[in-house]
Parts: structure tokens; sequence; C-alpha cells
């Protein structure tokens, strides 16, 4: 019998991180090792304990890593809450991969980039991220710019600092909603940062975070002079299928599970204001 | 034309039945006819058509996807379904042909559904041509002619005979496999009847009903129109209309835990339901005003926008039957319109 | 009816904490026997007994359900007791008016000194479920023991 | 992740004889969550517990799950050994693998795999399990004693005694209640004021007892420990402070026609009035009903007469506010309105009199100084009957279907007296039963009939007819001679029912507290808790509970104010950490919760709530307060929305006990 | 009356009595009228009706109604008065943003009867002297009236308005009803029957909900079978418990609560006598615990919210009629 994209298949927790006191990362891999499917940076995945619940999650490693998938997950319901008790070792189902990616070997392609990141919402970015340094000649200049509430809430701070921020061949500016003790860098809402550090309106911009930061961000790109069309978002909603058919994700004629959940702002703006 | 005389049409049921499953649409109860699996002495319902559509089977109401068992950390995933076995439905009126048509560009695109294609490639449709269409009937608006109706084969009562036309390679099969009760007729009595059927469907209340103003361009048109408060207002928030509606497809996941292991089931849902878009962490439509829009926003303009202006009803009239408040996309369609 | 000579019935036994359940221990105390049919769920008061659990235990595969509380009158809070009375006999009522056996379902008042009658009353219940056979029009059919 | 430990118990041989322990350690072992799976010998010796909490220790156990003997057993022993090793206690559960398994059964093989599903239960149900704390509420070291006849007096006097501030309410103006009104008592004959009255002065000069008289309670908020009482100080018109009590008012006061309620109204007072010689305070009220200034302020005398210038016509009501930690009910009684009764000819003819009218009349301080004489014609009665059970024992809708209990004994009193004091007259006593079951009570009764020569007759008084010539017709039956009487008497004496006061209902709904039908209190336990009612920090003292005689209810009352002290002793209360709680999201104010709730745990707020479309909505939701709620759940089954569950035995967790016994 | 109830809502919308009315909307045929809130004079001369159709419940309406600003003017039918009592007594509706005027009720029509008779293609329904002139396509056609009314008419309870502000028409009384009947004659059967009539019944379940939505009791935030903590809850009837289950809660949490408007079966679409399970609840709080009309009064204790000492045992299922 073929298999049916609503039948998943096995994953195995290899290694969990705690990113933040929310956020744990988990390393996934297929019970016979590698990974369980390809995917391109921006697609997703439905990750399940059965019994417990199913949610699609964006895959927050890079396709150029060939070993494991990786999905930093924040702690929010019922599901997240039980993945985020799990022990290494522990299996879980994943199917996908779902949705559309990022064009990252289409319009992104010699483009000079600004990644613009809030909290989590670095997390599908990360995955882009880590692929253009991978790739790296096939893309201009690269500049992240990522801001959380405290320092403790910066996902993979660990690898900004290690590997990103070590890299000359790209920028990282890092702020955090307020002052703490042990920060010396940036303190600011991350719109803001955007405006004072004014990126190039050359760059094509790849935005994710929550609702109210893309608002700003967006409302700061265009005052710096940017259009709609060279920025790039990531969205999510309730989705059951990640298929298309059953019916939940839709915003106007647009299933975010299939024809998202990257848009570009100005195919949002066609939509109608309901997410 | 092949047909059959109608004094002969039981036995050819018992023939098919033999042979495989067959379904006939027969009374449950006065006014409400049903499908169900033929058994010598069940007779075909008089009414126009069952209370639930025909899309039970191919998109059943709960099927069961996959089993899982789970012992300690380790998850075993379990593929239960069996091979589907050959069916017939008979009887199909032309509004729910066409809804499988709508159903098969949902399920059969790409990821292609195989729950649905295997069940569909096993079923054949056989559908019966109107003659005495309802008042709520208003599938022309669709361009559906309910006296030549589609499916696998087409069947055509003049009152005497049944005519049988293969629409497909598997109708033409289905249609083989018959042939010894089938004989040659002329269809002079049938063009009679067909005549006289699309004259009623020109006189029936809602034969001006036009989808001119609805399609996948009127999406910013209709959004934000101040009628949908209107509309919805007495919505109850209940799944009547989509669950007897034959195009209706949204579906849910669920897990049930049987005490020996988990079932994964898909069942129908509806967008209707106030829970139908509730998230861990909110739910963008709260109101039912947006849950009533996007059933019908779905239908009118979303559907034809993503399949070549194809809409998502076919006018078969169940919904302006069922709604316990009688709201439907009648009043629907023409309330938007009427500037 | 069909008696199935091996057939072993899986009972639910709610038993309030005060009396009911503290019977039960004394039923143990004096190596009072009853089958290990019954299985027993402490429970605050008969009157936390919820109809849904009732039925979740059918669906599950209890073959019967038997609640025990203090004697009217004796609840620990007063009226507990006599408030399970009504809720039970209105669902019991409607379980038969579903047609569901009756003997599947029993409400029983056992204090905390009545041991002997607790371990009669379950051996009597276990006997009636045993004749009536494995419930089948409340169960669900996904839960059946493979 | 779960991480739950499992420890079942051997209980010596007591378990492992017939439940293979090791089969169920293994078994549990297995189970989702489960990450070890031990036994031992005694799981409650000190070497056990130390196994325990070694294990949570090393394990980082989430749960604990101990097969052994009865919860009612050792739950506590095991819960505080999870607290000690820093596991909430609440994490704890106990499957019952001793008494309801293996003392009960014989086969090894069933035992065990009864035990292991039992094990299972647990399991599932300590998975679901959340830490509980037990809330502390402070205690107000005052108590508030409701109503001040000799029960309100006693318990006043007891919890003063202890060291605690208390306060008497008390409606009308002076302490007392109805013994004040009462002439001897039985059995031993002794004079009511003269063991009454010491004590209403005692109560007056504790320094830890405040009397609040012609005071009412208005309002009762709050919960065991700390209640916050608003008390009603009715305008008596009168500076309490200033009034000396010397009465020179209630003698010149012109109005003089107003119905003495102390003489049941057998006699005069004036507007102006103290109501009696001794009362507590001695402090004169004026009666706005009759006072001519007050009706038409035109008057004064009283003013004009005080010296001490305690008249203030201009007094209006006070309300005081007070915190209590305690709650003592002593509401008394009354006896029952004969209205219905016309067959005994109550209304008609003025010597057709109640039992406790015939205490006035014979009382030294009455309207005839003690001579008994009736009320018509203040002639000397020769023939007086006694009718008992008047609204007692009743089945119709005009009494009451309890038995009065002090009846029988003050009719052999009443009848006593008389042929004591006036050997010339006849009285008889138509009874249904005598009831003298009480120290000394039966001797008395005897003496009544024996040595006094009263005559008892069992039967029914059928009706009462006053005749032209002042006498009364008293037509009965004797069922024991089985003939009809007529006897020609003087006075009819009626042995009216006694009722809980009115205003004890309107109390019971402030309190929260439960009545029967009847109006009584109820208690907490009608044999281990008789003094205490359901809700917590509320006593009851007297015949506010049901009737009694004068030692009864002193009894009571002290044994309401030993609990009273018992709970003002200490600092704070610990409460039930399993108690019932409201999903204010789910729940939709219907009342269901509160109806059934007997603590009165459960309030309505109108909350307001933040929607997810940022507009707001208010709603009425259901709030409980966890230091009055006991935790029996009857709340969370008349929720049909869900929003109530019950800590400790939530829906889940029961729910998942269930599925694990049915697997 | 349809005439009389628009002037007098046209006259409290003008004099500012009330802001806005509920009643019923005309629809595009004879019987499909939807309950709908008027705000002018205009809407209502255009769409307002009430006509032997208007059977359709508004009192739950009434729930959100009253949690918005003025005051609606609500046109009650006995039957309705009796909801809307209950939810007054439940804290759900604001009786002071109310006015009600109690108008007179049935016997409705069901169209499902008539179309039943075979009758199709209906245009327009006349009741001329309790025979029904139905034109339809096809000819017109005539069917007795009291054989096309609503189940829940036939068994009328009463005619009586528990709660009014003003009447339009007279007001009735407490009918003595034969509302039981049903109930009794299965009670009658065996327990085989039994069992076989509700599934044969429920098995037609689609778990549409339109009978827990239209209930004037469930008015809960979230029911408990669309909260998925409350470990019973499900979306479909995906095995015959489930329809047994859903059933079954549903009645015994509006027992003592529902009033026996009847909505239930009439909104059906698959004709499930569901009226009959709250019935039985109803028929079994009468006999054993005394008459009680749900929404009679807004003060009395629901059954199953109080007790008596005397009541009698779970057993009394065992003693009555057969197994």
């Amino acid at each position: 019998m073929n298999n049916d994209t609503l039948i998943p298949k096995i994953g195995v927790v290899t290694d969990i991180r705690q990113d933040t006191p929310d956020v744990k990362t988990f390393r996934v891999v297929a019970p016979e090792g590698g990974k369980v499917f390809e995917h391109m940076p921006g697609q997703c995945a439905m990750l399940s304990i059965p019994g417990v619940g199913e949610a699609m999650f964006s895959i927050t490693s890079s396709p150029t890593n060939k070993e494991f998938m990786e999905f930093s997950i924040k702690k929010c319901g019922c599901l997240t809450e039980w993945l985020h008790a799990m022990e290494v070792g522990q299996q879980i189902t994943i199917r996908g991969p779902y949705g559309n990616a990022f064009p990252v070997e289409g319009d992104l392609r010699g483009k000079d980039l600004l990644f613009i990141a809030g909290g989590i919402g670095l997390a599908p970015l990360r995955s882009v991220i880590n692929y253009v340094r991978d790739n790296r000649a096939n893309y201009g200049d690269v500049q992240v710019i990522y801001g959380s509430r405290s320092k403790d809430d910066l996902v993979d701070y660990q690898e900004i600092i290690d590997e990103w921020m070590a890299d000359p061949n790209i920028e990282v500016n890092l702020t955090i909603d307020n002052a703490q003790e042990g920060w010396d860098g940036h303190v600011g809402f991350v719109p803001n940062y955007v405006k004072e550090l004014a990126p190039s309106t050359s760059k094509t911009v790849l935005v994710c975070g929550p609702p109210i930061m893309i608002k700003f961000t967006l409302a700061g790109l265009k005052e710096l002079g940017f259009t709609e069309t060279q920025v790039y978002t990531t969205m999510e909603l309730r989705m059951k299928c990640g298929v298309g058919k059953c019916g939940r994700c839709n915003i106007g004629n647009k299933y975010v599970c299939k024809d998202g959940p990257v848009f570009r702002f100005d195919q949002l703006g066609e939509l109608p204001d309901e997410y | 034309m092949q047909k059959i005389s109608k004094s002969r049409l039981y036995e050819l049921f018992d023939a098919i039945a033999a042979k495989q499953s067959l379904y006939i649409p027969t009374d449950r109860e006065a006014g409400a006819a049903e499908y169900r699996k033929y058994e010598s002495g069940m007779k075909l319902t008089k009414e126009l058509n069952t209370v639930r559509s025909a899309k039970d089977f191919f998109f059943p109401q709960t099927e069961n996807l996959a089993d899982f068992k789970i012992e300690g950390k380790t998850i075993e995933v379990r593929d239960i379904r069996e091979e589907c076995e050959d069916f017939v439905i008979f009887g199909v009126r032309a509004c729910d042909a066409r809804s499988f048509t709508i159903l098969d560009k949902v399920f059969l695109c790409e990821p292609v559904d195989s729950f649905y294609k295997n069940r569909r490639d096993h079923g054949t449709v056989i559908t019966m041509a109107c003659t005495r269409p309802a008042e709520t009937c208003f599938c022309k608006t669709f361009g559906i002619d309910p006296t030549v109706p589609g499916g696998d084969v087409s069947c055509f009562d003049d009152g005497e005979s049944i005519f049988f036309l293969a629409n497909t390679e598997k109708g033409e099969r289905f249609v083989e496999s018959i042939s010894s009760f089938l004989e040659d007729g002329d269809t002079d009595r049938l063009m009679e009847v067909q005549t006289r059927a699309r004259e009623i469907m020109d006189k029936l209340p809602l034969a001006k009903l036009s989808t001119e103003n609805f399609g996948g361009d009127k999406l910013n048109e209709y959004f934000n129109s101040d009628k949908w408060a209107e509309l919805s207002e007495a919505c109850l928030g209940c799944g009547t209309c989509t669950f007897v509606c034959p195009t209706c497809q949204c579906y849910d996941i669920k897990d049930f835990n049987t005490g020996h292991g988990i079932k994964r089931f898909r069942c129908w849902d509806s967008c209707m339901y106030s829970d139908f878009t509730k998230m861990a962490h909110g739910n963008p439509r709260l109101t039912q005003l947006e849950r009533f829009r996007q059933r019908f926003m779905h239908k009118l303009v979303y559907f034809p926008a993503n399949n070549d202006g194809e809409f998502g009803c076919v006018g078969c009239g169940r919904c302006l039957a069922k709604c316990p408040i009688s709201m439907n996309i009648v009043k629907v369609m023409k309330a938007l319109e009427a500037k | 009816m069909q008696v199935n000579e091996n057939f072993e019935p899986v009972i639910v036994a709610f038993c309030c904490n005060w009396c009911s359940y503290a019977g039960a221990d004394l039923s143990g105390t004096n190596r009072l026997n009853y089958p290990t049919n019954v299985k027993i769920i402490r429970v605050p008061c008969s009157c936390r007994v919820n109809p849904m659990f009732i039925l979740r235990a059918f669906q599950k595969g209890a073959d019967g359900v038997i609640i025990c509380g203090c004697h009217p009158g004796d609840c620990h809070y007063t009226s507990g007791n006599y408030f399970t009375r009504r809720r039970i006999t209105l669902l019991y009522s409607m379980l038969d008016f579903l047609g569901i056996e009756r003997n599947r379902t029993r409400l029983e008042w056992v204090s905390a000194a009545e041991g002997a009658k607790f371990a009669a009353t379950m051996q009597q219940f276990t006997e009636d479920v045993k004749a009536l056979g494995p419930n089948r029009r409340l169960e669900d059919l996904r839960c059946r023991k493979q | 992740m779960q991480r739950i430990g499992v420890f079942v118990c051997h209980c010596g041989t007591n378990i492992a004889a017939t439940v293979d322990v090791k089969a169920v350690a293994e078994a549990l072992g297995h189970e989702a969550g489960v990450v070890i799976a031990q036994d031992y010998q005694y799981m409650c010796s000190e070497s056990g517990q130390e196994l325990v909490k070694s294990a949570i220790r090393e394990q980082k156990l989430t749960g604990v799950v101990i097969c052994s003997c009865s919860p009612r057993m050792h739950e506590n022993t095991f819960r505080k050994a999870a607290a000690s090793a820093g596991l909430n206690p609440y994490l704890v559960e106990v499957a019952n693998i001793r008494e309801q398994c293996s003392w009960i059964h014989k086969d090894i093989a069933t035992a065990t795999e009864k035990a292991i599903i039992l094990g299972k239960a647990a399991v599932a149900k300590v998975a679901l399990n959340t830490p509980l704390t037990s809330m502390e509420s402070p205690v107000v070291k005052r108590a508030l004693v409701i109503g001040g006849g000799i029960a309100g007096i006693q318990t006043a006097l007891d919890i003063a005694e202890a060291g605690f501030d208390v306060d008497i309410v008390e409606k009308n103006p002076t302490i007392g209640g109805k013994m004040a009104q009462i002439d001897k008592t039985f059995p031993t004959l002794d004079c009511a004021a003269c063991i009454l009255t010491p004590k209403m002065v005692e109560a007056s000069q504790n320094e830890r007892i405040t009397i609040h008289s012609f005071s009412e309670v208005e309002d009762v908020k709050g919960f065991v420990g700390n209640f916050t009482v608003k008390i009603k100080k009715k305008a008596r018109f009168v500076d309490e402070t200033k009034c000396t009590g010397c009465g020179l008012c209630t003698e010149k006061c012109p109005m003089k026609k107003v119905p003495n309620e102390f003489n049941m109204g057998l006699d005069n007072r004036s507007a102006i009035y103290i109501p009696f010689a001794q009362a507590v305070p001695k402090v004169a009220t004026i009666d706005p009903n009759y006072c001519m200034m007050l009706k038409t302020g035109k008057c004064g005398v009283c003013s004009k007469v005080c010296s001490a210038g305690a008249i203030d016509y201009k007094q209006q009501d006070t309300i005081i506010e007070q915190q209590y930690g305690a709650i003592v009910v002593a509401t008394g009684f009354n006896p029952i309105k004969l209205d219905k009764y016309d067959e005994f000819a109550y209304n008609q003819c003025p010597d057709v009199v109640t039992s406790l009218e015939l205490e006035r009349l014979m009382n030294a301080a009455g309207p005839n100084g003690g001579t008994l004489l009736r009320p018509s014609d203040k002639t000397h009665p020769h023939t007086i009957v006694f009718v008992q059970c008047v609204g007692s024992r009743c089945d119709d809708e005009k009494g009451k279907p309890y038995c009065s209990k002090i009846c029988c004994m003050y009719t052999a009193k009443h009848a006593m007296l008389i042929r004591e004091k006036y050997p010339d007259t006849e009285v008889y006593v138509f009874y249904i039963d005598v009831r003298t079951p009480g120290k000394n009570f039966d001797e008395f009764y005897r003496r009544a009939v024996e040595q006094y020569n009263v005559h008892y007759i069992k039967g029914m008084v059928g009706k009462v007819t006053p005749k032209s010539d002042g006498k009364i017709d008293v037509q009965a039956s004797d069922l024991l001679a089985n003939e009809q009487l007529h006897i020609n008497a003087d006075m009819v004496v009626l042995a009216a029912a006694i009722e809980p006061d009115k205003t004890a209902r309107p109390l019971a709904t402030m309190l929260t507290t439960q009545m029967d039908t009847n109006d009584f209190f109820t208690e907490a336990h009608p044999k281990l808790r008789p003094v205490e009612s359901a809700t917590a920090g509320i006593f009851l003292s007297g015949a506010c509970q049901g009737p009694k005689d004068i030692p009864e209810t002193v009894a009571q009352g002290s044994a309401a104010a030993a609990k009273a002290i018992g709970l003002l002793c200490k600092n704070s209360i610990t409460c039930n950490p399993c108690t019932a709680h409201s999903d204010e999201l789910m729940c939709n104010g219907c009342s269901s919760c509160e109806k059934v709730c007997p603590y009165g745990a459960i309030t309505y707020i109108d909350k307001e709530f933040r929607m997810p479309d940022r507009t707001t909505k208010i709603r009425r939701v259901a709030s409980v307060n966890p230091a009055v709620c006991q935790g029996c759940g009857a709340c969370t089954v008349a929720c049909p929305s869900g929003a109530m569950d019950l800590s400790g035995f939530s829906n889940s967790q029961i729910m998942a006990e269930v599925d694990a016994i049915c697997k | 009356m349809q005439e009389a109830m628009i002037k007098r809502a046209k006259e409290l919308l003008a004099d500012g009595s009330v802001d806005r009315v509920i009643g019923w909307k005309r629809g595009e045929f004879a019987y499909d009228i939807t309950p709908a809130v008027f705000t002018t004079a205009e809407e209502l001369d255009r769409d307002f009706v009430c006509d032997d159709f208007t059977a359709a419940n508004v009192s739950k309406y009434l729930v959100k109604e009253t949690q918005k600003e003025g005051k609606i003017l609500a046109f009650l039918k006995p039957c309705d008065t009796y909801s809307f009592n209950q939810l007054v007594k439940e804290h759900r509706i604001d009786r002071e943003k109310v006015y009600v005027i109690g108008i007179e009720g049935g016997p409705k029509l069901d169209i499902e009867k008539i179309k039943a008779k075979g009758i199709t293609g209906i245009l327009s329904v006349k009741n001329e002297d309790y025979t029904l002139k139905i034109e339809t396509i096809y000819g017109t056609q005539t069917m007795p009236f009291y054989e096309a009314i609503l189940g829940k008419c036939a068994s009328c309870k009463s005619k009586k308005h528990v709660v009014f502000d003003e009447l339009i028409g007279e007001d009735g009384d407490v009918l003595d009803s034969n509302r039981f009947e049903m109930v009794e004659k299965l009670e009658n059967m065996t327990a085989q029957e039994r069992f076989d009539f509700w599934r044969d019944q429920l098995s037609k379940c689609i778990r549409c909900n339109a009978c827990r939505n239209v209930c004037p009791a469930c008015t809960c935030e979230n029911c408990v079978f669309d909260n998925p903590k409350s470990g019973i809850d499900n979306k479909a009837p995906a095995d015959s418990f489930e329809e047994n289950m859903f059933h079954i809660i549903r009645a015994f949490h509006v027992a003592g609560r529902c009033t026996d408007c009847g909505e239930c079966s009439r909104v059906c679409p698959q004709h499930i006598p569901l009226h009959l399970l709250n019935r039985k609840f109803i028929k079994d709080i009468n006999e054993l615990y005394g008459e009680y009309q749900a929404g009679a009064d807004t003060t009395s204790r629901a059954p199953l919210n109080t007790y008596d000492k005397n009541d009698c045992e779970p057993s009394v299922v065992h003693e009555r009629g057969v197994e």
C-alpha cells in the first residue's frame, strides 16, 4: 500500500537543548539514523505524540545539515508541554516537509540579505541563515538583527556567539528589550533597532517574530524606503493536515500550510486581514 | 440508448449486489432517505434526494488513519488500511455527482489523499436524471443540468424504463457487465420527459439565481461587506449545513486512546464550529461572523479562485432544507449582491 | 441467556472515602472474600461520581459499575449522598430507558462498620454482572480487548 | 516527562503471602512514566520510608506510588516522608493492595493481577497529580454569640473565661431570653431568676464580654477564622452610656397602654420601658410605635425627668462592623402562634392561655404579683385543664412534626405548683404520651400524679368552648377509659409547640449554614459533631438546633464554647488543599454549584474578562473559598460545563483511574 | 397578530422604550424563517413575520443580546417564556434589558411533515380553516392542518405565559398534555426493544450539534464535548458509544433545567426524537421528586440541586416495568 502523507514516520529525539526558559531545541533523526526526510529552509513538519496532539513546527536546522533535523519549540500548549518534558531517546512521529520555502535558490540568490527576528521567530530564519552561510558564495551581504525580551530569551545564543558572530562574512546585531546585568549590547525593541541601524534598502528582508513586532518592523522598513516586495515573512496558523485539505489555515484563498508559510508582504497585502 | 424496463430493475440490483456492494437511496422513514447497502426487497426512495449527501462514500464522516502502539519511549506506527473493494452507488443526483468532481479537486491534487483516492478508484457512480426538482433546487445556477447527470454512468427514467449511458471507461465496463439485462430502446419519450423537467427547472423559485457576481476576483469586495453581521446573527454555529453539504470537506484529525493503543481518526469538521481554528495561543476566527463568512467565502470566492472559477456549491438545496434557522447560501448570495 | 462460565467481568466500584472505602477496608481486615473482579476507586464522597465516569468505565471495558456511599443521613459532608441518590437514580433510569441492562449498575450504602455487607454486596453484584455477560450495549468497539 | 517511583510493600507476609510483590513491581516498572519500581519488607518502617526518600532525591521523582495497606492507614506517613525528601506530599498516591487485595483473595495469580491493576490505576492517577499546598488562614481571636438567652450567656461566659473577647448580639433590649420569663425550673423547682440573673450580671461585668443589646446581625462575610459581621444597633432613643436605669422615666411616661411583651401581653407597660427589674443592660428603651414625642413631636416628659440627660429622640440605627474568628448561634425558640387552633378558643377566651403565659401569671414579678388569677375576671380558678402537644407531633400544616420535648416536664411542674399552692384547685392534664427521659424527670412526674393528685388523662381535647357563665367547657376523650368527657373548667392551659426564632432563617442564609425543614439549624454530624454546623467556624448553642430544656441548653452552650475556644486557640487554620476550584473561563455563572454546596463555600462575582478581540465582557462566575470548602465534590457534578473541578480528585485523575482499571 | 406585533414594536422603538426587537424574518419560501433582530420600523415592515412557521424559540439569543447595550423587545410564545425564565433564573439573561411581549403560541407547522407527504416544489402554504392549501410547481395540494404541526406543538404543555411585560392576544392555561405518551410506550417495551429503538435512532446522529446549539439550556461558555480537557470531548461519532455518550450526558446536563421546549427534535436534521430523552428525565423527576416544571418560576430549586431525605433509592428503577 502506498504511504499517505497523513501517516507519519518515526523520529528519535537524540539531543535536547534548553535554549531559553521556555524554548527547547530538539534534534530528531530517523530510527535507522540520518534525516527522516529532506527539506528546504522555511519548510515545516508535523510533529506529534499520538494521543497528546499534533502540531506544525518550522524546521530550524539547515538542509545543509545532512545528519539531523532540529526544531526549536516554545512551550505554549498541551503538546509542547509534553515535548518539553521529553527525555533523549524518546520517539515522536513526524511528517512533512510541508509548505513552501524561502526562495533561497530563486529570488534570494545573489541578493544582500537582512534577517530580522524576534524571540522564537529566529527558529525558521535560523534554517535560512545557516543555509546561506553554507552556500556563502551565492549571496551578497548578510546581516542579522535579532532581539528578545532578555538575554536569557535569545534562542540559540550559544550558536550565535560561537559561530555567527565569529563569522566575518556576516554581521550580527543583537538587542534585548530591557537592560539587564551582564548585557553590554544594545537595548531596545527590534523595530526601533532596525531604524537605528538603517540598513541599506538594497537588501532583501526576511522577518519573523511576534505579530506586533512584524507590524512595527514593516512600518519601520517602509520608512527607511523598503518596499513590500522586498520583505518576506513566515506565518503560523492552526493546521491539521499540512497539505491544504483540512480547510483550517486559510487566509482568503491561500492555505498557510501549502501556499505558505513563507509570504512576501505584497502577497499578504492582497489577502484579507484575518490573521 | 440501452435500457431496462423498470419492472426488472430490482432483478438487476440483485444481480449487481451478488458481485459487489451496491448502494441505493432508500427510505429510512417518510420524508427521509439515505443510502443503504442493497439487499433483496429494498426499494428505491421516491424522495428527490437523500438527507445526507453521497460524499460519505468517498469521504466518510470518520475514518481510521493509523494506529499507534506506544511502549516506553518507542512508538510504532501501524498503517491499518485494507484494500478497498469495488462498489456501486446507484441513483446519485446530478448535483451530488458534480460534488465528487469538486471533492476530487481537493483530495486528488498533490499530495494525493490516498484514502480518498482508494475509494474513488473502486466506486462506480451511477447517476439518475431528475424529473421532479424541488423548490430548493438551484443546481442550474452552477451550470448543472439535472436532466443530464454525470457520474460514471448516467441513468434516465422515462416513466417505464431506465436508460443507461456510460460516461467513463469505468462506466462502460459497468454497462458491459450488466448488458445481459439491457436492450436497445428509443428515447422519444425520454426527450419529452427531459424537456418537461427543464421547463420546470426554469420555473423554480431560485431559477434566476446567478453566480455572475461571485468568483475568485470578489475577495476584497465581499470580505469586508457589512452584510455578514446581519447574515450571521442568527447562526447557531452548528454543523448541520456542513455535514449535509456534498462539497464541504473540512476535516479534523483526532487521536483516541483505546487503552491498548492510540487510534488516529480523521473526522468531518465544520468551519462553523467555534473551536475550528482554535490554537494553543489564540483563535484567528473569534466570532460566528468570521466563521460564517469563511464558509460562504470559501464556496463563492476562495474555491473558484483556486479552481479555475469552479464554485464550491452544487445547488443541491440541502442546507436550505436543513438549517435550523433557515440561513443558507442562497440568502447569502442575494444579500451580498444587493448593493 | 447464554452464560459464559469463563467470563470474568471488569467491575469498577466507586467508594466514598469516609464510609464505604472504610467498609471495604474492614471487609479486608476481617478477611471477607469477594471476587477479584471488583476494583475500587476512592472518591471523597459518592457525590463526586460524575455520570461521565460511569459511562467512561463502560466505554473502556467495564461490565458493571457500582457506587458506594455513606448511608443517607450519615454523609461526612452532610448532604452529598442525597445528591448522589437523585443523580444516580435518574442516570440509572436513563440507562434503563436506553435499554442498558439494569443489573450493570448499582448504588449501595455501606457504612464503615459494614465490612460484611460490602463483601456480600460485591459478591452479589459480580454474580449479577456475570449472569448478564459482557457489556455489549454500552461498549466502545475500539476499546474491546484484542 | 513524569518520573514516577513505585514502591511495593510486602507488609511482612500480609501482602507477600498472596500477592507476588516482585511481579507487581516488575509489571508497574513498565508503566509509562515509571522510572523505578521496588519492593520492600515493610515500606512504612523507618528504613522503608528511607528507601522512598532516597529514591525521590536520587531519581528526581515527580510522583510516588506506594502499593501497600489502605491509604486510611499510612497515606499521611508516606506524604510526610515525601515532603521531607522535598516532594510535594500530594504527589503521593497509595494503591491499597492489602485490605482490598491480599487479605480478601486467596489465589496468588488473580490477586497479583488485581494488585497490578490497582497499582496501574495509582500510577495513572499520580501522573496527573499536581502539587498542592495547604493554605494557612489566620484566626481572629474574637467570638460572636448571636442570641443572649441562657445558651448564649453560658457560651459567652465560657469563651470569655478561656481568655477570648466575645460579643453577644441580642435583639431585645435585655439579655436573658426565655429563661428570664420562667418562674420555677423543673425538676428541682428552684427559681429561674435566682439562677439566671447572676449569670446575666456576670456577663455584663466580664470585661471580655461586650453586650450589644437591642441589636441584630445585618450581614456576615468571610469564613472560618475570619468572619466580618455587620451588627445593627437599633435606635433605643436612650444613650446607653448615660442611662442609670433609675426608672423614673418609665413612671412618668404618660403613655402607659403598651402591651408588655415580657409578661406576654397580660399587662401593660409604658412607651419608655425597662423590660424587667433585673434587665441587663438596665437601660430604658423608647418604643417608637407608642412614644408620643416620636410619633407627634409633642410630649418629651422622659427627657425632662431624666437627670442623666440620656434621652435622645434623634438617635439613629447604627451599624458596627467587627471581625470574628468564630460565631456561635444561640437564637433560641418561641412558642408557636395558636391562631390556627380555633378548637381551643385561644383567641376567643382570655382564660385559655399558653404555658408561657401561665408562667408569667404565676410569677411573683408577673402581672398578678404571683397570685394565680383568671385573666378575664381576676378570680381564682378552681378547675384547670392542661392540653398537651398543641402543635407538637402534628401531621398537618398547622403544627410541627416534632416533639417539643419540654412540655411534659413544665406541665408537670405547673400542675404540681398549682396543686401545692392552691390545693382546692383540680388539675387535669390531657396527654398523648408523657415523655420523661432525664435525670429525676420521671420521679418528678410521678410526684405530680401520686403526691399531688394531678389528673393525668390519656386523650385528646376535642373542643374548648367558653360559656356565658365565664366557665369553659372542655370536651375531651379519655382513651384509656374509652369515654367522652366534659370538664367545666375555669382555665385552660395550652402546651404550645416551640419553634425556632423567626430571625434564624435569614441568619442561616447569611451564615450559609444549613437548616432542616423546621428551621432548626442542622449540626455537622448528628452524633459526632452535635454542636458544630456544617459550615466551619459556626457553632450551635441551645434550642436553635432543636428543642431543649435548660440543663441541656447549658450543656450545649458550654460544648459550643469549647469548640469555639478550640478554634480561637489556633493562630491559623490549615486548610485541606483538596478543594474545589472553578475555571473562570469556562464557568457560566448558572449557580448550580452554589445550590449543592453544604458549606456555602461558593460565591459569585462579576468578573471582567478581556476577550481575545480586545473587548471586555463582564461575566458572573463562581468563586470557591478554599478555606471553607471541605472537598466533597458535589459541585463538580452539578456543574454542566466542567468548570468546577476538585484538586486531588480531579475529573482527569478519576478518569485515568477508570481507564487503567478497565484496560 | 403579526400586524399588531409590528405596530407595537414600532411604538416601542419610537418612544425609546427599546432599542432593538427580536423576532422572525421572512425568507425565500413560505417556511424558511430566520430569527432576526430589527432596529428600524422599515426593517419591521419589510421583513418581520409571525405566522404558522415561526416556531423558532428566540430566548437563547437573548443571552447574547442582553450582553449588549440597550433594551430589546422580545416576542415570546408561551413555550418560549419558560426557556426565558429558566435563563433568567440561571443568570444568563439580564431580565432588565428585555421587554417581553407574550404572543399566542402555536400550533406551528413542520415543513418536513408536509414534505414527507411527498409534496414538493412548494410555493406557498395557506391555512384555510385547518386545511392546508399548498401551492406547488406541480399543482395545488391539500392536507389537514393538524397532520402538519410540529411534534412539539402536538404535545404542547402550556399556553400560559410564565413571564411577560405585556400580552398581545389572550393568555392561555397550562395544558393537560399527553407529552409522556411516547416515553411511557418505550418504558413498557422490553430492554432489548428499547435498546434497538435507541440504537436505530441514535445511529442516525451526525453530531452536527444542532440540538445542543439550539438548546436554551445549553449555554455553557465551552461545552464539555468541545473541551479537550474534559476527557470526553469528541467531534464525530466514531463509535456507537459516542452517540450514546453525547446524548446521555447532554440530557443529564439539562435534566431539571430543560423546559421541554422541543427545539432539539425540531432542528435535528435526522429526525431523532431527542426530546424523549429529556422528557424521560422530566417524567422521572415528576414521579419521583414531585411535579417540577423548569422555567415556571425563577426562584424554585432545580430538582437536581436539592434533595429530600426520603427520596427513593435507585432500586426504584428495578422495581418498575419490564427488564
